[in-house]
């Protein structure tokens, strides 16, 4: 239970429920997908099984008409694209089917709520975290794929953060697309155009992580942290291996996205939204706030822990739940 | 009789093969005794490349058996097997383009060098293979650059170097010029006097007469006789192809121009390109012009030109008043030129398309209003050109890949007359045509004669050159000699090697 | 020696009886198909009560449409035997650049804010205008086809995140949408263009000279421009035409989706050869008919929907989805005994 | 009439002086390349000190080196007159199984923890089965091998997402990524792995009756069968051969990369057709050779390198590097005087 009223009308919270998923091939979302049956069965939720719209927009659409044809009283989504949703959303609209978003807010359209964690902070943490520690000189965002809103919103922030927080940091970019091979390719080669790079930031540690370890590796960069010559690294999802490459003092923090917490509030709020209940701003029972974006839709915003060395072995952090 | 028969060399028994709906051999059988030069003959479609096939491995017979020597063929994936028991050249090109020529000829078969291939070894014996047969090629220029005849000579040379003691030739005169069909005669004979055993297929039933011991003949995909050659004289041997009695009358020729004030029609004055210089002819409404050179002479560049197909450094064609528009084919056969090209592979047809539209392809613009093509139309149409020329098919929805040699050749001529033109372009318009269909495909030549319409036949084949009202002789670009109807085949044969004298 | 002779017998009747067979026998090679198709929606009206309704049906339909498109204009290319992977960045920049233009510049456009009319031209003549580039540098400067037109994806859709900076364009006029919003007869307009375009292709490619003149080229560029069709001028129309029905695919999956997100179509092109060629269009050229092209689109849009209906674990449904396509292959193999290389 | 008669003069001497010209002409096409590569590498060093530092100059073959072997695997096949899309996902799908044998069930393995050297094997193993299966079908069955391959990519893209549920592999031994962070003389592994490799090929296709079949069958398979070539069984020997190829390139990328995700060689074939077909090697087969292919690899690398070190802006980067690519084609088209198609 969180901040609702409990209301009238409604599908009165029975009925199957659809759950779409962006793309399968990154940890993280991985992981969701492996949270989903868990948090429906503690939630008391008739999921269907979660559906891969495969990085397209266009098949995210179908997915939702195809879930919705199947007679789904309630939907889950991750929209790969926060503008390109509205067509699906529409759709469960002229339906009478809630919906509740999940990791990315729609531009419009009608949800029951977003259930998030700000991408925009992910950046901003990332640029705070290596502000502090780096200081000055060149550091490294390796990129998300520039079309999608998630990779979008983090660069921008990270961009935005350091012109004004940290003018004395010069950010190089890598534009990867969420490849590992590109992201290993593209800092080889600007490690050896600018030997002096002080910081690195991953938008994604489930794709980056490990092609930026061997890299560092086999250029002999990799130093341990609090030791000469160690270059910073701030990474981001909150993966088992990078608790790992903390502990080993290879990465100094993560921005822990939580999967868990998005399984379980995404079934949480469409349930009661199927109950006929609605929502206001102000803070809820677990640790988090909702806010009305100016479009009127409403937003739980999740926490984001900044895990570093210190709270890397947190047993509520996700990454240390899963195998 | 039985007692004495040695074995077979080659024995094919009950051959069956169908492709789809078609049985393109339904009773196949031949039997090749060693040391005999073999003739097979039969109409177009008649199956002899079929039964080729099968003798050669290429294919599987869907029934009947095959055996060399008194044992069974080899598997049919059993490559080295065939290639030790059987060599030939086959009716359609089997060149690999994008190799040279020196690899061609010794495809798979390469001298090794330490387990390498040996280059030089490689192109000296090339050099010297090419050598022997005349054929003036570089033998690392690509096969692609080669043109039909260097082609036709570079398979034959290597069908003859494979040291195989059969060897099967599938048409291999009908795009050589007179004298290469010598040299590959003498070639023959000499092997045949080493032992060398061959099966010889031809259209052209002298060359039949001239090298063969013994001739099958197939009908309609069915074996008809087996008989020394000496035993069945030319009639006979067209009334066994044929399956009705019928007078050769290979060797009618035209007589003179019927109207020899009839109005000029083609009118070329001082045309030059690479491979000619400052020609001049006339071809009159009603005549027929041949045009005889050898391969290298650039008769059939000549008529590309003529065609649209090629621009010309200097000088005009006029049809009928009109110049044609070189390097324009839209351009000339709105002007009247129907066309023949000289290869059917190449220019001359696609493949996967059927024969309706294969015969309708000049003249898409004229079987509906607004560019539509109505299909009765073009049924019609391709149902009266297959009539006229005569053309084996299962009809207009077949693909052309499916037909014989000859009859996709006579849907190239089908083509050519589709657009009734004013001029007709012939370049060596009977190849692969047998001598039933060469006269009905003749005889259609005379019709559009008799029309008004201007025939220039360009060929070195004597049988359509009798036909014609003169002819023209083409030597190293320049016509060089002109001989009315009524010459002797020396003389023009002399001409159009340069050896004449005047 | 034998001078042995065959009795006299008639010549085997090869030509009538077999002429009506032959013919079916090639009709149904185009359709090949059609079995695999049957199977896969009766499978489904087992799997899933919710299949076989109209409202499954229709929804197919209009998540095909823009792909159908794309297949289509690729079907011709092909036929006249040439490649054009840029198509898919076709279905994603043409849109785009019309939505800039008619976007103010505070929702990412460029400020022009044309007229909508102009902007919905913008669009099928961007797709012209890729069309006729690939065109010229394949026809005229005789460059590869597949070549040339993979730089031009790869152009073209930098040139498109580098345009909307990597933004979603949305708010477009409703113009923009009304392919896949509106409908007649309850079945989305994007349906019906497809559907039209789709005819009137057919129609011309067996019934007109331009269409009998595509297939002559794909069969034998030679032979073509012997029998006096105008290859390059034919090739360079079959380019552009490619590049306007590719934007047409465009404004429909902008219709579909409701914006324009900065990879719009990335990825497509696989989707759309493997409708083109499992509908038996000939990569070769030359060869392939558009009922079969329909048949490859049908039947991709069909099995995807299945599987969506099917519950097939997330994990598993795409080697599921490519191992039905092989089937269908297979199965298409069988039922008309024909070699497909 | 005329007796005016050309002396008898042989026609065209095409022999002795042409020959060397035509042979210098038929080298300097294999490597029409080459200007591009060089202006690259001559622009990158004015742009750039850093970019012609040995250094960065083995960071770009490092990088390349994966590439190359699919690049390689892909031209044999490519020669030989086929297609084969598959190749890309053998990139992921066989080093992720050869990982999931050897790695505890704790880590998403199997559980089955193989020997390192055995796991291994099996890498190889399944590049080859990949092969093997993509050529039976092909070769046996008849299917087109474009689509047939095509299904195939699809089906073990899912294949890997289902086995690995998604998972990225990490913690292999260290046999695995030996061949990227390795080196001999300051160069990887892989490197020499992948330039002995492409000599290797090199030699045979030009100087093996083997190579020579390839090329044989490429370019007109009914000769080459005519000419005593086992065609079908050197297709399916160079199916299998692409695919070990591609497997070994995938170790490399492994290594490379240090762990295995589950979109490993997702989208590679792109960048795997347009290195091998601006190489030079043809897509209709029998054309095509390896220093070629190499080229066309090696002008990819550096491009990428010198585009990521001069900094240009994210958003156009792509944009810029399919337009130096259609550059590229250009001058290659201009300096052999060449068409491509
Ligand atoms: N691949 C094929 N598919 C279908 N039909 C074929 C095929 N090849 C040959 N045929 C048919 O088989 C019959 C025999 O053809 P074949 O080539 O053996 O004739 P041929 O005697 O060699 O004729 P020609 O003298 O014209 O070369 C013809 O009717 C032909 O249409
Ligand atoms: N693909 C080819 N086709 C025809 N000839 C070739 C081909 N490749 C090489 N050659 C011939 O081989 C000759 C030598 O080539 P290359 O130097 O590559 O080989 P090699 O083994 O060193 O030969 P050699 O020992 O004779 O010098 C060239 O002059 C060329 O004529
Ligand atoms: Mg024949
Ligand atoms: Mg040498």
């Amino acid at each position: 239970g969180s901040t609702a009223d409990t209301g009238a009308g409604g599908t009165g919270g029975t009925g199957k429920v659809g759950v779409i998923l962006p793309l399968l091939t990154s940890p993280f979302w991985q992981s969701y997908n492996d949270y989903v049956p868990r948090m429906a069965k503690s939630e008391g939720v008739d999921a269907l099984r979660t559906v891969n719209s495969g990085s397209d927009p266009a098949q995210q659409i179908t997915d939702i008409g195809n879930q919705l044809n199947q007679g789904v009283r309630g939907l889950v989504v991750a929209p790969l694209d926060s503008a390109a949703i509205e067509a699906g959303l529409k759709q469960a609209a002229r339906k009478g089917v809630p919906v509740v978003a999940v990791d990315v807010a729609p531009d419009r359209g009608e949800v029951a709520m977003v259930v998030r964690a700000d991408n925009a902070a992910y950046g901003e943490k990332a640029c705070a975290y290596l502000g502090e520690h780096v200081g000055s000189g060149e550091v490294v965002q390796i990129m998300g794929d520039l079309a999608s809103v998630n990779g979008r919103d983090r660069s921008e922030a990270f961009r935005a953060c350091v012109k004004k927080d940290f003018p004395e940091l010069k950010v190089l970019e890598i534009p990867a697309k969420w490849e590992s091979d590109t992201a290993a390719a593209k800092l080889d080669t600007l490690l050896n155009a600018h030997p002096g790079i002080k910081g690195i930031y991953l938008q994604a540690g489930g794709v980056y992580l490990a092609p930026t370890l061997q890299t560092l590796k086999s250029k002999g960069l990799l130093k341990k942290a609090g030791t000469a010559g160690h270059i910073a690294i701030v990474s981001n999802d909150g993966i088992p291996q990078e608790f790992d490459a903390i502990r080993r003092g290879e990465v100094d923090a993560t921005v822990s996205q939580p999967a868990d917490a998005y399984a379980r509030y995404g079934l949480h709020y469409v349930k009661a939204a199927m109950e006929g209940r609605t929502f206001r701003p102000g803070p809820t029972d677990h640790h988090s706030t909702i806010v009305r974006l100016p479009g009127g839709i409403l937003e739980d915003q999740l926490p984001a822990p900044l895990v570093t060395r210190d709270n890397v072995d947190d047993p509520a952090l996700w990454g240390n739940t899963v195998g | 009789m039985n007692t004495a028969a040695p074995t077979p060399l080659a024995e094919a028994r009950d051959v069956v093969k169908r492709y789809g709906p078609t049985t393109a051999l339904a009773d196949g059988r031949i039997t090749v005794l060693p040391g005999e030069s073999h003739a097979l003959v039969g109409r177009n479609g008649a199956g002899k490349s079929t039964l080729v096939s099968v003798l050669t491995g290429l294919q599987a017979p869907d029934a009947g058996t095959v055996r060399f020597d008194g044992a069974p063929a080899p598997a049919l994936a059993d490559r080295d097997g065939w290639r030790r028991t059987v060599a030939c050249v086959y009716q359609r090109p089997m060149v690999v383009p994008g190799l040279s020529v020196a690899e061609n000829l010794f495809l798979d078969r390469q001298p090794l060098r330490r387990g390498l291939i040996g280059w030089r070894r490689l192109r000296a014996e090339a050099t010297a293979l090419l050598d022997t047969w005349d054929v003036r090629v570089d033998p690392e220029a690509r096969a692609s650059e080669l043109s039909v005849e260097e082609c036709q000579l570079v398979q034959i040379a290597r069908a003859l170097s494979l040291g195989a003691r059969f060897i099967v030739l599938d048409e291999p005169t009908a795009r050589l010029d007179s004298r290469e069909i010598e040299r590959l005669f003498t070639r023959m004979r000499a092997l045949q006097e080493s032992g060398v055993t061959f099966l010889f297929i031809s259209h052209h039933l002298q060359e039949v007469y001239e090298v063969c011991t013994t001739v099958t003949v197939l009908r309609d995909a069915r074996w008809v006789v087996t008989a020394p050659v000496a035993d069945l004289p030319r009639a006979a041997l067209v009334e066994a192809m044929a399956g009705e009695g019928a007078g050769t009358g290979a060797h009618r020729s035209a007589g003179g121009p019927r109207d020899p004030a009839a109005p000029v029609l083609l009118d070329v004055r001082g045309l030059t390109a690479r491979p000619y210089r400052d020609v001049r002819l006339t071809v009159r409404a009603g005549e027929v012009v041949g045009l005889a050179g050898s391969s290298a002479s650039g008769k059939a560049e000549l008529a590309e030109t003529l065609a649209g197909l090629r621009t010309p450094l200097a000088g005009t064609a006029e049809l009928a008043g009109e110049r044609l528009p070189f390097g324009d084919v839209r351009g000339c056969l709105a002007a009247g030129v129907g066309f023949v090209p000289r290869d059917r592979h190449d220019q001359g047809l696609v493949p996967g398309m059927t024969v309706g539209d294969n015969a309708t392809l000049t003249v898409l613009g004229a079987l509906g209003r607004f560019g539509l093509v109505r299909a009765d139309r073009r049924r019609a149409l391709t149902g009266d050109l297959v009539r006229r020329l005569d053309i084996r098919t299962e009809g207009p929805d077949q693909p052309v890949r499916e037909l014989s040699g000859g009859n996709a050749q006579k849907v190239v001529m089908a083509r050519a007359l589709a657009s009734a033109p004013r001029l007709l372009v012939l370049v060596d318009p009977t190849a692969g045509v047998d001598v039933k269909s060469k006269e009905s495909l003749l005889a259609r030549v005379e019709d559009a004669r008799r029309d008004g319409t201007a025939v220039l036949v360009v060929s070195d084949e004597l049988d359509d050159l009798r036909r014609c009202d003169r002819v023209l002789v083409l030597f190293h670009g320049r016509v060089v000699a002109e001989h009315p109807a009524g010459w002797r085949d020396h003389e023009l044969i002399a001409a159009v090697e340069g050896v004449d004298h005047g | 020696m034998a001078d042995t002779r065959a009795p006299a017998q008639p010549p085997a009747t090869r030509r009538a009886p077999g002429q009506a067979r032959a013919l079916l026998i090639r009709r149904a090679r185009e359709l090949a198909l059609l079995p695999a198709l049957l199977a896969v929606l009766v499978i489904g009206g087992f799997v899933n009560d919710a299949f076989l309704t109209e409202r499954n049906l229709v929804s197919v339909l209009g998540s095909s449409a823009a792909l159908a498109m794309v297949v289509l204009a690729e079907s011709l290319v092909l036929i006249t035997g040439k490649f054009d992977l840029s198509l898919e960045s076709v279905v994603g920049i043409a849109p785009a650049l019309g939505a800039l233009l008619v976007l103010p510049a505070a929702k990412a456009g460029f400020g022009t804010e044309l007229p909508t009319a102009l902007a919905l031209s913008a669009v099928l003549l961007v797709g012209a205008a890729v069309g006729l580039l690939n065109g010229l540098l394949v026809v005229k400067l005789r460059l590869n086809a597949f070549i040339v037109t993979l730089a031009m994806l790869i152009v073209l859709r930098g040139v498109l995140v580098g345009a909307t900076r990597g933004k979603t364009l949305f708010d477009m006029p409703d113009a923009f949408f009304a392919m896949a919003t509106g409908t007649v007869l309850r079945v989305p307009v994007s349906v019906w263009v497809a559907a039209a375009a789709f005819a009137l292709a057919g129609l011309t490619l067996r019934h007109h000279r331009v269409g009998r003149a595509l297939y002559a080229i794909g069969g034998n560029p030679e032979a073509a421009r012997a029998a006096g069709i105008r290859v390059d001028r034919v090739m360079l129309g079959v380019f552009v035409t490619a590049g306007v029905l590719a934007a047409v695919g465009g404004i429909m999956r902008t219709g579909y989706v409701g914006a324009i997100n900065a990879n719009q179509g990335q990825n497509m092109i696989f989707t759309v050869f493997a409708a083109a060629v499992i509908g038996g269009i000939s990569l070769d050229g030359g060869r392939g008919t558009m009922s079969g092209a329909l048949t490859g689109v049908l039947l991709l849009g069909t099995v995807d929907n299945l599987l969506t209906q099917a519950q097939v674990q997330a994990y598993w449904i795409q080697a599921i989805y490519g191992g039905i396509i092989l089937l269908a292959l297979m199965l298409a193999r069988l039922t008309t005994g024909r070699a497909q290389d």
